[in-house]
């Protein structure tokens, strides 16, 4: 396959910040690599850990957090709480074999348009090269154990219930 | 005095070298420049200029080619980096000089008989063969190749260096020139390579 | 502290005034320096004209065998070595490319570049490494009612000075102060004196050097002190056709490390206070 | 006599905790074997497969199986079960979300049995044998179950229709159990036997917790003196409480230790432990990567920490490699 | 584990509708197909796409299908949110379905705009319509919240703009506080001597406005003060104020300035920094004449009293209104606004920052701010044009463009120095009848007259020089640069380098954010562009506005600005003001958070995460409480919440886990 690989990453990005950058990049026609896909929170603050696994666990490649920079959170210090669940979060995920920038928090401020830019290329670049995560691909592969067996003693009980029937 | 006509024609430019000025190393902010010129006043050679530096930039941008390389301008480029310091548009003015410089050379057009082309080859002639230079050496032979009644001239300093023991006449050398060389080949069978992918 | 030299072609030739006094203060300060073996030359400004990439692999050269030597930061005491010793770290870090073929060239003559070491300049280590304080311990002749203009010249401030400021760098002045003689103030500390010219253009390097030493001798300084091998030998050497095109002016050029040296009482003669072409004699007969 | 509604007892990948939990209904036993006729139960009486086998499908009103399934015999015996019974109970943390045996799902099957036939201390095997699925001995051929690549909970092999919580479940929530399948009185499928509500609802400690906890550092149970009082969270012990479903009557924390989760997470939350990082680190001091790192190496096996009982059913499932 | 996915047969009917926005979608994403791609999808009655779904037919085309397709749910996929959530929440509303049952989607300023692989762009735009399918079925109707707006308002900063917002709603009969904080208002208008380009006299057209200020019973002024802190939201501010002490009662003090003459010291000596230093002022102070209030004070680092406690204290003698009080203490004070306009202005450029032109080496370099007292007629040298030796200059170079349009220093344009160059140009000439050179790079003179003026100046004989002056220096080539200061340019109109010889250098020096702008923005929690200058709302549709509601901004704190535009633009803030004051109540974006009593374990984690403290624990429930008014909807107490038991509105988790799994599918 001479196609080259497009990793597809999910986006966090609080509305005063870094959403409103991402806007601007917009308006200032800025252009970035299409493979970020954002989902639009009031506050990093609001983002569970159960949402980055969640989209992993999904098929994203990569997920990227953005919130605005320490000090300037709209809601005064949500960033702080999303940055200490996230450094524990990312130790987990390398626990689970997850890590090499795959799961990326960044702070962009409203006026960084061109940071958004920066970030998603220099994201997309490193998780392309990482290669597909592809996790429901593994669990399909992990389950085939399952279907194997699943078969197997199917057809057993089809002898089973005959014997029955005699 | 002979007539000479000052109209420009979109024809005589030659948007492809602005395009190559803009991508070497160096070049990257070419396009930015207001023409401050600033440049040029920080320059102490500006004086000497046939286009001061501010014009080469417009000229490079615009593709003026051959009036950029084969002006003055570039080879009085002393490397005293005082535009680039002072460049409000962080254009590298004196990195844009060395291209235009090494891409005179490349297409024969730099000023002849102008002494300090020649000097460059001379130099880098001398570093091949030797892997380091005399200066003595240098300045006598660059005298006897372009101009040699000045080469006179400089006999007094000549003089002065010898009584205060500043002026050797043996080339100084590197042990291991083949080491040097195989760096330098090195690079040429790249370039060669790099040539010949570009026209395949 | 233990350092490697690179001293670069001026140096052994018209500059080697500046290696013995350079050599002879860095031993009495107790500071040891190493000549980087087999080194070649750096490229200066010349070659940069005729190919690039050469030059970047010419000074990478020298990088790498440093590298390979040891992790001792380099001190280049030519200005334009130090540029371009500098300017090579710095383009082979930006440039990806630049920076593949240079180290395969490397290769191929089984060099190798990784960027590790650290480019100085004399001046530098004395002011930071060694400080103004703990040089004033070795001051022995202090040179008092002395007067000396500052020249820095360009390469070493411009554009890659770690150490000092591009428009009005100070710390030569502060060496001048500590060996205990006057710094005379003057807007020219970092003009280009055309040194890399004279020689190809005499007209054109002879005005810019006469505008330096006239201005400098018009301010009352009784030498110029730079820290450059070309400027030396520009402002040094030329005086007598100075003196047919312009007017005489007859003012000796020092390096840094000569009147350092005098001050802390290391003998002229391994200084190479002789080899001023405008002697210093009548200057330091003051002392 | 008329026939009594047949009961199953099966355990899998277990430490056989759950038995020991079924035999402490203690009198109650005798009410439960009264009312109910079991057809099988290998750690009390001696059934052979065939005989389950034998019974017509859907035969067995209730198995209640334990143990995560970790292999071929498991799987198939799970598989059997589903077949003959009307109503599945996965019995237990091991069942219910893969138990202490999921943990394994943090290495890879072949670096399990290296270390275990090979590299543990205190081994003596020169040979460094190990157990083959099929082997000759003396002309016999010997089969052993295969291992799977990874330990699964219960319902990622088979349908199950209710959990019972817990490491091991209580023998108050097994009675109501058992009387709510006797009495018909079932809850909707899928439902978890247990209050919907997290532990601290129940926990003695709870009023001592402040309103403004802010953790500095996490401690070790060794490395303090508890305070019987007082919430363990607060003294920086590790109590996954907050995000564990009720129904122990908070038991751990009465006896002086921090709740560890066994019993899960409430239906409102897919993952137990991503959950609790959340919540409990947004209440840590620092501000500064560095000071935060510094607390969070309070805690050096995160993953064996926050899954506990439950890495099976960490939405990522097992470690990637 | 509930797969988050309503059954198929009962999904709410979907209307989607996606936006050409006439080319700017359209030509990079293929809508046509987008459009094609929804209709296909579970759920989904109605998929149209449209030229501008925000123009009238676009909406109502939406309330109408809302009718008559019985539509459940709305997704449009056009531009941010940001800009027209609200227009289609609107329209939903016309049609009949409740606002809130509405999802956007942002395909042009995170699409269309930004990619340039026309395949790819259509397929994000494909993902992100389906996202917001799947997630709107969770929506739920909301209601938004009313809550009174208090009719005061707060202006901070008291030069030309603050005092002309604060006239304005003043005028419209609002109770305005004015915060200073220098001793007196007027800022930098009141250091000019005349304004560009119509040459009037600063004092005559603003000392007017500074009194009017004092006098309006509808204005509290508070000088000598600061903003401490901001708590609160639109509508409903509590504003802590800083009063520093001048040691004078403000009340008594009638500004005779007896007190002044009295003082021990016979000899102002020490620098007046109204006049940037260049004239002297005693420890007991006033800094102009007009200044309001006209209420001396006394400087605590000069004031022999103060510093010692040892002196006559001649002044405090002759004042017959007893308003000397040395013990005077900082004073806190406490404000209820609804509404908050920013007007603090700008700082000067420090032109020690540019070496290279010798400002601080060499007496004749001046900056323009220094010559504008200098040429004032009540300035040191009551506007006679000396030099600091003493001398009268016979050539002045006028430097533009310092620290402006330089990587070095600042990027910008700022916008003014232009033309205060030319009227400064005007103003020496005819102050001092010297030879003036103005060296510009671009001459900027788009506002009205303007052009005029420069034109009037060319034909006063000012020489105008294009290029930007490398360095101010002192070594002389010829003997007629001997003693003189000689600047460096190239005549880029000629092509050649050129050395000319002044007495006297002004530098232009740019506008730039104030020193503490950064701290202020985030006390009123409002944004700063890069540069640092304050973020409008939108740099075209909503220029005073912030992304904070209720906080407006005005002047030269947002951008350079010169003064017609700054009143302008204070005029536009204080209507802003005015809107929301009158409208007497605002509508609260109802994605706040709620505790579900029932599922609350009551362990109190969430408690102390809530930055407004609207999460309180209920000693009698054992549970936590929020409290909608005082949220804000951050969420992050539902993220937090251990056992999944808070729930934010329009974010709640399966909302966005259903947003999730849409754009994996």
């Amino acid at each position: 396959m001479n196609e080259q690989f497009e990793p597809k990453i999910v986006a966090f990005f609080c509305n005063w910040c870094t959403y409103t950058a991402a806007d601007l990049a917009g308006v200032s026609r800025l252009k970035y690599a299409p493979n970020v896909r954002v989902i639009r929170v009031m506050c990093s603050g609001r983002v569970d850990p159960q949402f980055v696994l969640d989209a992993f666990a999904r098929g994203a490649d990569g997920v990227l957090l953005g919130g605005c920079h320490p000090g300037d959170c709209h809601y005064a210090e949500g960033n702080y709480k999303t940055l200490r669940r996230m450094r524990m979060l990312e130790r987990m995920l390398k626990g689970m074999g997850i890590y090499d920038g795959r799961f990326r928090l960044e702070w962009i401020s409203g006026a960084e348009g061109d940071k958004v830019k920066t970030v998603i290329n220099d994201m997309t670049k490193k998780v392309r090269a990482l290669g597909p995560l592809d996790l429901p691909g593994h669990f399909r592969d992990w389950d085939k154990e399952l279907e194997e067996l699943e078969a197997h003693v199917n057809k057993d009980s089809k002898k089973a219930e005959a014997t029955h029937a005699g | 005095m002979p007539l000479e006509q000052k109209v420009k024609y979109e024809s005589e430019c030659d948007r492809e070298f602005a395009q190559w000025v803009v991508g070497q190393i160096g070049g990257e902010n070419l396009r930015h420049c207001i023409q401050c010129g600033i440049c040029s006043a920080a320059c102490p050679l500006s004086l000497y200029m046939d286009y001061t530096p501010r014009r080469i930039i417009n000229l490079a941008r615009e593709g003026f080619k051959k009036e950029v390389l084969s002006s003055f301008t570039i080879w009085l480029c002393s490397s005293c980096y005082a535009c680039r310091v002072e460049c409000p548009k962080e254009i590298h003015i004196t990195d844009i000089m060395y291209l235009l410089k090494r891409r005179a050379i490349e297409e024969g057009v730099y000023p002849r008989s102008f002494p300090i082309p020649v000097l460059a080859r001379e130099f880098g002639r001398m570093i091949f063969m030797f892997g380091r230079v005399n200066e003595t050496l240098l300045v006598t032979d660059l005298f006897l190749r372009t101009n040699w009644f000045k080469f006179l001239g400089m006999i007094g300093l000549g003089l002065n260096l010898m009584r205060t023991g500043r002026m050797s006449f043996l080339p100084d050398t590197i042990k291991r020139r083949g080491e040097l060389r195989k760096v330098l080949d090195a690079l040429d069978a790249e370039e060669k390579k790099e040539k010949k992918e570009a026209l395949s | 502290m233990k350092y490697l030299y690179f001293p670069g072609c001026s140096l052994k030739g018209t500059g080697r005034a500046y290696e013995e006094s350079f050599l002879a203060v860095f031993k009495a300060l107790g500071l040891e320096v190493r000549e980087l073996e087999d080194w070649n030359c750096c490229g200066a400004t010349a070659y940069m004209s005729v190919d690039e990439t050469k030059s970047y692999a010419l000074a990478g050269r020298n990088l790498a065998i440093a590298e390979r030597s040891s992790d001792l930061d380099v001190i280049a005491p030519c200005s334009a070595c130090y540029l371009v010793l500098n300017k090579t770290q710095k383009g082979l870090k930006e440039n990806p490319e630049l920076r593949r073929k240079v180290v395969n060239a490397l290769k191929a003559a089984g060099l190798d570049y990784k960027g590790k070491v650290r480019v100085r300049h004399p001046l530098d280590v004395l002011i930071n490494d060694v400080g103004v304080e703990k040089l004033a311990k070795f001051i022995t002749k202090p040179l008092k009612g002395m007067k000396f203009a500052p020249y820095y010249g360009c390469q070493v401030v411009r554009p890659y000075s770690t150490f000092d400021d591009q428009y009005n760098p100070v710390t030569m002045d502060k060496l001048i102060e500590a060996v205990g003689a006057e710094c005379v103030s003057w807007p020219l500390k970092t003009r280009c004196c055309g040194g890399s010219l004279t020689g190809t253009l005499p007209e054109v390097g002879l005005r810019l050097a006469y505008i330096l030493i006239k201005e400098a001798k018009k301010r009352g300084a009784g030498a110029i002190v730079t820290l450059c091998p070309l400027c030396q030998f520009n402002l040094d050497g030329y005086q007598d056709k100075i003196a047919s095109k312009y007017e005489r002016v007859d003012i000796p050029t020092l390096y840094f490390t000569q009147i350092l040296g005098l001050a802390m009482g290391l003998p002229e003669s391994e200084l190479g206070i002789k080899r001023g072409i405008i002697s210093a004699e009548a200057v330091l007969a003051g002392r | 006599m008329p026939d009594k509604p047949k009961v199953a007892f099966y355990w899998c990948a277990s430490c056989g905790g759950c038995e020991e939990a079924v035999v402490d209904l203690a009198e109650d036993i005798l009410k439960v074997v009264e009312a109910v006729d079991i057809v099988l139960w290998p750690v009390a009486m001696d059934f052979k497969k065939a005989d389950v086998e034998a019974r017509p499908d859907k035969s067995i009103v209730a198995a209640f199986i334990n143990g995560a399934i970790r292999t071929s015999e498991q799987e198939e015996w799970a598989r059997m079960l589903r077949r003959k019974c009307q109503v599945v109970v996965s019995f237990g943390a091991c069942a219910n979300s893969g138990g202490i045996p999921a943990l394994a799902n943090q290495f890879k099957t072949e670096t399990i049995l290296k270390y275990v036939y090979e590299d543990c201390p205190g081994l003596d095997n020169p040979g460094k044998v190990r157990p083959l699925v099929k082997s000759e001995d003396e002309g016999r051929t010997l089969t052993l179950p295969e291992m799977h690549g990874m330990v699964r909970a219960l319902d990622q092999v088979i349908d199950v229709d209710y959990y019972l919580p817990g490491c091991p479940p209580t023998p108050k929530l097994i009675m109501a159990a058992v009387q709510a399948l006797l009495s018909g009185k079932l809850p909707p499928k899928g439902t978890v036997l247990s209050p919907d509500i997290a532990l601290c609802e129940e926990c003695k400690r709870k009023d001592s917790k402040p309103v403004d906890l802010a953790l500095t550092e996490f401690k070790r149970p060794h490395q303090v003196q508890i305070d019987p009082e007082k919430c363990l969270l607060a003294q920086g012990i590790v109590c996954m409480g907050p995000a564990t479903r009720g129904g122990c009557e908070a038991l751990c924390p009465g006896g002086n230790m921090a709740c560890t989760g066994c019993f899960g997470p409430t239906s409102r939350v897919k993952d137990q432990g991503a959950k609790f990082v959340s919540s409990v680190f947004s209440n840590i001091v620092p501000k500064e990567e560095k000071e935060i790192d510094a607390v969070l190496d309070g805690i050096p096996d995160p993953i064996g920490t926050f899954y506990r009982y439950g890495l099976s059913k960490c939405l990522l499932r097992r470690k990637l490699n | 584990m509930s797969e988050n996915k309503p059954k198929q047969e009962n999904l709410p009917r979907v209307g989607f509708y996606i936006c050409h926005c006439g080319s700017n979608i359209a030509s990079m994403i293929d809508v046509a197909e987008v459009q094609k791609y929804a209709s296909g999808l579970p759920g989904v009655a109605v998929s149209r796409d449209y030229k501008y779904m925000c123009s009238d037919p676009g909406q109502e085309m939406i309330a109408k299908d809302i009718r008559e397709h019985k539509l459940e749910r709305l997704v449009v996929a056009a531009c941010s949110p940001n800009l027209h959530e609200e227009t289609f929440r609107k329209a939903a509303a016309r049609g009949g379905l409740n606002p809130f049952y509405f999802q956007m989607v942002n395909i042009r300023e995170h699409a269309a705009w930004v990619h340039e692989d026309k395949k790819s762009a259509t397929e994000k735009a494909k993902d992100l319509a389906r996202a917001a399918i799947a997630r709107v079925r969770f929506h739920q109707a909301l209601d938004k919240k009313r809550v009174p707006v208090d009719p005061n308002v707060l202006v901070v900063g008291g030069g030309i703009a603050g005092i002309h917002a604060a006239l304005t709603l003043a005028n419209a009969g609002k109770k305005v506080t004015l915060i200073e904080r220098e001793a007196t208002i007027g800022g930098h208008m009141a250091m000019f001597d005349k304004t560009f380009p119509t040459l009037d006299c600063a004092a005559c057209i603003l000392t007017p406005k500074m009194s009017a200020v004092k006098a309006h019973p509808n204005i509290t002024l508070l000088t000598y003060s600061e903003v401490n802190k901001v708590e609160g939201y639109v509508g409903n501010y509590k504003v802590t104020v800083k009063r520093k002490p001048r040691y004078v009662k403000e009340d008594l003090c009638v500004g005779c300035m007896e007190c002044i003459d009295a003082c021990v010291f016979k000899e102002a000596k020490f620098p007046d920094k109204f006049n940037q230093g260049l004239g002297k002022r005693k420890p007991v102070y006033i800094d102009f004449p007009q200044a309001t209030p006209k209420v001396v004070l006394l400087d605590p680092e000069t004031c022999i009293e103060l510093k010692t406690g040892k002196c006559k204290k001649s002044c405090a003698a002759a004042c017959d209104r007893k308003a000397f009080d040395f013990n005077q203490k900082e004073e806190i004070k406490e404000l209820q606004v609804g509404a908050i306009v920013l007007a603090t202005g700008f700082k000067a450029f420090d032109a020690k920052r540019s070496p290279q032109y010798g400002y601080g080496r060499y007496p004749g370099v001046y900056t323009a701010l220094e010559i504008e007292r200098l040429v004032n007629a009540s300035g040191p040298t009551s506007g006679e044009i000396v030099l600091r030796d003493g001398k009268h200059p016979k050539a002045v170079g006028i430097i533009h463009c310092v620290g402006s349009r330089d990587a070095k220093t600042n990027k910008w344009c700022s916008r003014v120095c232009c033309m205060y160059s030319l009227k400064l140009a005007h103003l020496i000439k005819e102050h001092s009848g010297a030879e003036v050179y103005n060296f510009y790079i671009d001459m900027r003179a788009p506002g009205k007259a303007y052009e005029e003026f420069y034109d009037k100046l060319l034909g006063e004989g000012v020489h105008f020089i294009r290029g930007r002056v490398d360095e101010v220096t002192d070594w002389a080539m010829t003997p007629d640069e001997e003693g003189k200061l000689v600047l460096r340019v190239e005549d880029t109109l000629a092509g050649f380098v050129r050395r000319i010889p002044v007495d006297m250098v002004v530098l232009s020096t740019g506008l730039e954010p104030q020193a503490d702008a950064q701290e202020v923005r985030r006390r009123f929690n409002i944004g700063c562009g890069s540069e640092g200058f304050f973020q409008e709302r939108h740099p075209k549709l909503a220029p005073v506005n912030t992304f904070t509601d209720g906080i407006y901004i005005a002047g030269a704190c947002q951008a350079p600005r010169d003064i017609p535009d700054t009143v302008a633009q204070a005029g536009a803030a204080a209507a802003e003001a005015l809107a929301l004051i009158d409208a007497g109540f605002v509508e609260l974006e109802p994605n706040t958070s709620h505790v579900v009593e029932e599922e609350c374990c009551g362990c109190k984690s969430c408690v102390p995460l809530c930055p407004y403290s609207a999460i309180t624990f209920d000693e009698v429930k054992k549970k936590a409480v929020i409290n909608e008014v005082l949220c804000k909807g951050c969420g992050v107490c539902a993220a937090a919440c251990p056992s999944g038991s808070i729930r934010q509105n329009l974010f709640e988790d399966d909302e966005i886990f259903s947003e999730i799994q849409g754009i994996l599918k």
